[in-house]
């Protein structure tokens, strides 16, 4: 390894993670939303480093069916297209809103949402079951956002689900891990890939939560509403590596007192 | 004449129409859309035999950006 | 830039630092205490991408003289030196660890520290004030150790302390910045570059330290007592660069309520 | 109101809170588990001036009948007992330990808890869901230990449920209120009173839930496993009123800067 | 004790605490400044049960002598006056303006504290030093505002000062202590009363304040420009009684895993 | 002989007997406990009118310290 | 006539004057202030015999409400 | 012979002697160390003209690894 190169993916290459048995390098995921437009999109996603991206399901606008259009702007065959079911709030609309993303993108892993009402678009847990149930008899493999409840958590993995995605903070607020703990306790258990999802609002967010032990992290907010965002993009990249490395390193014992770091022998006197 | 509801609109529409004839029109590249009828999903490998029906309700969807 | 290497230094060698004249593309600073041996030292400070590594000054073992030397292993062409006084309790040991340590290097940019007793060896800022003045007045650059005081801080700078480095708390507890706040007005009021010193525990730490506007940061227990020292000095390097990146990125406004990242118009009903 | 006493319950009699169409003055609910033994229990319960405390259901001891019982020490005619059902991991368990603990008792508001498996304990929802509908159907006043989740916590309530009690830490963690902002989501939308349960670990914690707005607070271990239960108990019944005192106050703004508590004017010169 | 009045100061009458010889009961002390008027000040200090208010020095209005003053509402008879230097900048006013203080009072107790600039006015420690031992050789006894620095503390108290009063965050600014580590260690090496003055910002913070092992509490501004200051003061006096109660309860450790507070022995089958 | 499972534990108790005369045969305060035969709740007043049966499943239950 | 500074003012004043009948002049009770003349405090028992001298920079200073 | 004191140990070392000798004899890299005799640097351009006297004190230090 070059020191002078210390967190580029050669680095870490022989350190991807697997869903579904899918293998990725880059432990970032992005969503495409809220950008100001498709080329900033694009220059974020490509600063990103991320090999996955959340994408949405919509009516085509009739009116202007010749408006430029995602793909045309983020390659289907370069990143790996999850459709998600964001607004949807009953497993119906879910499932329905999947088997069209599956149709349009001939694909079938997929990230489930069902959400509860505004403001807090909280996940609901007995339609995510609902859903869930239903998505996996029909073929989907399933990633699912969900609380941070190692009951349903659990749950949903026995169920079939392929990844774990529970949310760090309300969605879109980026306050941050809000409850490392329960998190810890998800990881502890599970035995497919958990994803930290909703909550990050910058860097050391997305660091803490590798750190922790998350397989990767999700956002779209951090990045899309930062100031800049292709440098905060490129701030996730660095942070979801460094996170991963201090969790592979072992971090140092905390200590109450304080422990110098130059020997107190052959001082001059 | 035929009329349906596309993306929640009524519209109406020169009949006999298939799905591919209906996408031809609208100028959809057929792929990147997807294609619902009653709720059923219309494989694109069927969208030319697929012949649409009065008061048919069709939902025609891309991606988009998203979270 | 390539996205595919967004935390590359290539990717912010735009984005270096200044400290007394010299220009520095790494906002990392090591230690090289507390290592197993010599080759670990080497290979953890090649890992970090540190371009400034800290020494102490220490009488030679003249029972062994043959015995390797730090330069043997870290080459002081391609490393700037940064002399310390650690161990030292007053300002005439200080002042005269770094006469023997300018002589021995041929170099005047020093780190002064003085430190009250064991075990919390918290700065003493009375003694430092009077190293620092006498040290400026013999023609040192001098990087300062100090508490998070920032009329203290504010003094030092006035004398001519080329940089600013308060700890993030007690040195060798790694237990993250415990000041957060105040580190905040430090950096707000400083007119030359502040870096945190002492206190990091991991990646993380050393992220927030950057996201809060450091210049750099110096740490070396985080390091040298990972389970695995150049993992986490891999680590380090990358965090420092996330969080450099996030700082100048400006990250999103925190919310309560939750904000989707999908559109709400275009649902299929 | 005597500045002397500033805490004594006649200061906030007018401040009680109600469940279920009772009407209670302390605002700290305590378990009887977990102490040395029943004078102990006594003792601490005393101390706390607790008008509610839960207590469990469990087999005679036939082979010692005349062995002491809870109601010989904690009068049941004094304090409202609370049936709970821990160690109940299906609804089945539960709704025929409360149909048990009613006959027992005679009266029908109860502690509900359907918990997941060891070693974390965290609710099942689902199970709780069922448990809770039977319950209420077979006239039972609910309250309901639950998972910080507010879409679950809702619907809780829309069945019925006379009482929120989300987790503010795993049971018995001691690590204190790990996530605030979902707690105060919670107490925001709810319309029954809302109790954290689980968690607390000493005073300020107890003070930081009553802040954020709970109706009131339960706990168990805080006070049993204190090293001194007795003194622990009168704490948190002091914390327990500073909180509810300052969330009534309306805590003053946070500011960044500082702000002198002296007038500026009229300095001698 | 009587359960029904647990935090009533009779109950901790035994527990008082001692500065220069002078013994109190309540473990808080306020300011008079910042309130809407001389009779909202009167309440709120009577609410607060305080014993020792502190107050500051200031020109006689000459052209409206006959203004109420302070006096007239706070008796100095039963309330122990601790003037300050508040807008003293430098050690030679702050000696002026207590000595003034002295011959107004009557007394020498005094709280001394020299601050930096605005907007932050954190203590200045050299200046501090400077001001202390020309007190103490006046023949003051000295309560001493600091940062929060070990070596600066232990050096006040080696001086004579006969109280620590560290800043919990910067004054005015109610964020809560910000270095509870740091005050820990300051508070573990003392030998004189240490107390938290300036940052509280409500209840819990000064409970916090108390439970990590400090002698008393010194705030104003969380009870004057709280929304409602009676109760806020009230807030405080009970908070102030349940963060010493629990630390001298001994908190409960904190666990990872859970541990259900009900046997789970004797469970129906 | 009655042969009954009582708080899980098989017991021959004389037969016949009632809840009341159990309960009381094993000195226990009826205001204090609770039964259940058979998985129903027996209530307080029935005691003294409800017989046991040979196999019957019966709980005793009452309050103990819990959180 | 004197002139000096009362609490930072420049005032004209009638001699001879003492602390003490300036004090009464003004209207202050003297169990409420403290004075402090050239930089010197002038203790209280001292009021009725320290004559004011052209000049003098005189403080008059009181306790009012601070944190 | 000179009697002096070495990183703080009681030397007995052949006279006459300089600074250059002196660390020639003990095996040092003159780049690698510096010297201070009676508290005062000697710089290392004077290391072949500084002569020992009895009873100096010297300090011959280097750096090693430390934070």
């Amino acid at each position: 390894m070059d020191g002078m190169q210390p967190a580029s993916p050669a680095g870490i290459e022989d350190d991807g993670w697997t869903v579904a048995g899918r293998r990725f390098r880059s432990r970032l995921v992005v969503g495409t939303g809220k950008y100001k437009d498709l080329p900033e999109t694009a220059a974020a996603i490509e600063a990103s480093g991320a090999e996955i991206v959340t994408v949405a399901v919509r009516r085509v606008n009739l009116s202007d069916p010749k408006s430029p259009m995602l793909q045309d702007y983020v390659d289907p065959k370069r990143w790996t297209y999850l459709p998600n079911t964001a607004g949807c709030h009953t497993a119906q609309e879910a499932v329905r809103t999947l088997r069209l993303a599956r149709e349009a993108g001939g694909w079938n892993l997929v990230k489930l949402e069902v959400l509860g009402p505004p403001p807090f678009l909280y996940p609901d847990m007995a339609a995510t079951f609902e859903a869930a149930e239903a998505l996996i008899r029909d073929g989907f493999e399933v990633m699912v956002y969900c609380a941070d409840d190692p009951v349903a958590a659990k749950r949903l993995e026995e169920m079939g689900c392929v990844a774990i995605m529970p949310l760090g903070a309300p969605i879109g607020s980026g306050l941050g891990l809000q409850n490392p703990a329960m998190l810890s306790i998800l990881i502890e258990q599970a035995s497919v890939p958990v994803l930290v999802d909703a909550g990050i609002g910058t860097a050391s967010d997305a660091a803490i939560a590798m750190e922790i032990g998350c397989d990767a992290v999700l956002l779209n907010s951090a990045i899309a509403h930062a100031r800049n965002p292709v440098l905060m993009a490129r701030a996730m990249a660095a942070a979801v590596q460094a996170g991963r490395l201090a969790h592979l390193a072992g971090r140092m014992p905390r200590k109450m007192g304080a422990d110098p770091s130059s020997p107190l022998t052959g001082l001059i006197r | 004449m035929l009329e349906l509801t596309l993306n929640g609109e009524a519209r109406r529409l020169e009949a006999p129409l298939t799905v591919a004839s209906l996408l031809a029109s609208l100028g959809l590249d057929t792929r990147k859309v997807a294609v619902e009828r009653n709720e059923e999903i219309v494989p694109r490998s069927r969208y030319a035999e697929t012949w649409l029906a009065p008061g048919d309700a069709l939902e025609i969807v891309h991606f988009i950006g998203g979270g």
